[in-house]
């Protein structure tokens, strides 16, 4: 059964990629990357439960905090042109 | 099934190729530092290939099981992804002065810059 | 063999090469290096597979994370986004085909996925596995390797990271003090 | 009681797996960015909480489950959060939203 989800995951993956690689604008290749660190905290934990061994989730873990972390430095680069000077935006930053 | 036994190997020589192609081919030194980055992941594939074990799991001992995967490919790598990221923030402070010198961070816009120099 | 992860891992070799390859033919740095990011996340993933969960944990803080706000943070201050087009590159495919094509040679004499008879098996690796739990008494068998059976390479690694960080704070701790006169860049 | 807890989990599981694919085909197929991010976030949060409870249900009460709850719980404040974050961005990045006329 873990299998199904392993191979749903997986099918996502090939998507999420495909975005990530056509992408036209940045934002959504950061949507994509997003995303697709979320799959891997699925196939991850999946993966764990599939080969019987669930005490490795803690590497799941990691991955949803970096990557949160992740999307919004760079999310913050993106809005302010740096990652995190303290100013106003200005527009000819982007 | 024999056959796709050395698939893993052959992934990691495409990707090391691919690695070795964007630092000799582009321009761009934040670029070459991201070629030279896929390049040292495909070494540490290459590592954990050989340290898998078939029906094997990972190293972290427990009661009922006897067949792990080998640890020591593991280790070197965990030495090697720290000390890789080290070199990948010293280069990319050298690209960064690079750039505060010399106005650019391309390859042979920084080669006419030297030659127009001397 | 065990096919299951074999597939698996497989799967995501083939998503990691793609990867690879779509970093190489973008022009935008900046979409090279959210790339990069998803190439870290699958190879941490192919690492879980192939059961080295502590590289996987490695992978996923120091590479996904560090390394992909490293280069955000490099394209940010040099305030280049695009790079031109690439030098030589025949010259570059030719070396990569001659190279390749050796190394594909090479794998022909390597040991078979998974075999548990490789030589790799054979030596050292065997006792860690079978002492390690007695001697140092701890469960995980690559933490008593990496800080006790061989904790000298782990001062070594701590030397280097430390030169690393007094080389970066030395090229760029300097430079933050010249940027603010913009006036004598010629 | 041991088969109904794995067939709840199962169903968990399969939907699960059926939202995320449908967020993957969103986030490939719809027109422009503020649709696709609307497709991968919605889905995402839902399947992936379909997932990991079905997991959480297999595990019973456990460490592992309280590992599961605590990615459960981190995703379900982070993933909005990303989404907002980015939709925000996309605004202040001039990128005008899809309307059908």
């Amino acid at each position: 059964m873990y299998i199904a989800g392993i191979a749903a995951v997986l099918v996502t993956m090939a998507l999420t990629l495909a975005r990530a690689f056509m992408g036209p604008t940045v934002y959504d290749r950061i949507l994509a990357v997003n995303s697709f660190g979320t799959k891997t905290v699925l196939i991850i934990a999946l993966y764990g439960y599939f080969t019987g061994r669930p005490d490795f989730l803690d590497i799941a873990l990691v991955y949803a905090l970096i990557n949160f972390i992740g999307t919004i430095a760079v999310l913050k680069f993106f809005e302010y042109g740096d990652l995190g000077r303290d100013r106003p935006s200005q527009p000819d930053d982007i | 099934m024999q056959a796709f036994g050395l698939f893993n190997y052959w992934v990691v020589v495409l990707l090391m190729m691919t690695g070795l192609y964007i630092v000799t081919a582009s321009p761009n030194l934040i670029k070459k530092i991201i070629g030279l980055n896929i390049f040292q992941t495909s070494v540490f594939i290459l590592y954990i290939t050989i340290g898998k074990v078939s029906f094997g799991t990972a190293p972290i001992l427990v009661d009922g099981v006897s067949r792990y995967s080998n640890p020591l490919p593991h280790v070197l790598i965990l030495t090697a992804i720290v000390v890789g990221v080290a070199t990948t923030a010293l280069g990319l402070a050298l690209v960064v002065r690079i750039h505060s010198a010399y106005g650019s961070i391309n390859e042979s816009e920084l080669q006419n810059e030297d030659a127009a120099d001397s | 063999m065990d096919i299951g992860s074999f597939l698996i891992n497989a799967i995501l070799l083939v998503f990691l090469a793609a990867t690879a390859i779509a970093v190489a033919r973008l022009q935008n740095l900046f979409a090279g290096a959210m790339l990069f990011g998803i190439y870290s996340l699958l190879s941490a993933g192919v690492f879980v597979v192939l059961d080295a969960v502590d590289v996987a944990f490695t992978e996923a803080a120091v590479g996904a994370g560090i390394a992909t706000i490293l280069m955000l943070s490099t394209i940010a201050l040099t305030g280049i986004k695009h790079e031109s087009i690439p030098i030589r590159p025949l010259r570059s495919l030719l070396l990569v085909a001659v190279v390749g094509a050796a190394l594909i040679y090479g794998t022909f004499d390597m040991p078979r996925f998974g075999d548990a008879e490789a030589p790799a098996h054979q030596h050292v690796a065997l006792r860690y596995l079978q002492q390690s739990g007695d001697e140092i008494g701890i469960p995980n068998v690559v933490t008593s390797v990496l800080a006790s059976y061989r904790g000298y390479d782990t001062l070594g690694e701590v030397a280097v990271i430390f030169t690393a960080g007094i080389g970066v704070l030395c090229l760029l701790g300097g430079s933050r003090r010249r940027r603010t006169d913009p006036a004598d860049k010629s | 009681m041991q088969l109904l807890l794995d067939a709840i989990s199962w169903i968990c599981l399969l939907s699960g797996g059926f939202f995320v694919v449908a967020g993957g085909i969103g986030l490939l197929r719809f027109p422009d960015f503020f649709t696709r991010l609307h497709a991968a976030s919605v889905t995402d949060t839902l399947g992936t909480g379909l997932i990991l409870l079905g997991l959480m249900l297999q595990s019973g009460f456990s460490q592992a489950s309280v590992k599961l709850i605590l990615i459960l719980v981190f995703l379900f404040f982070s993933s909005p959060t990303a989404a907002h974050a980015l939709a925000k961005a996309a605004l202040h990045g001039k990128l005008v939203p899809f309307v059908k006329r």
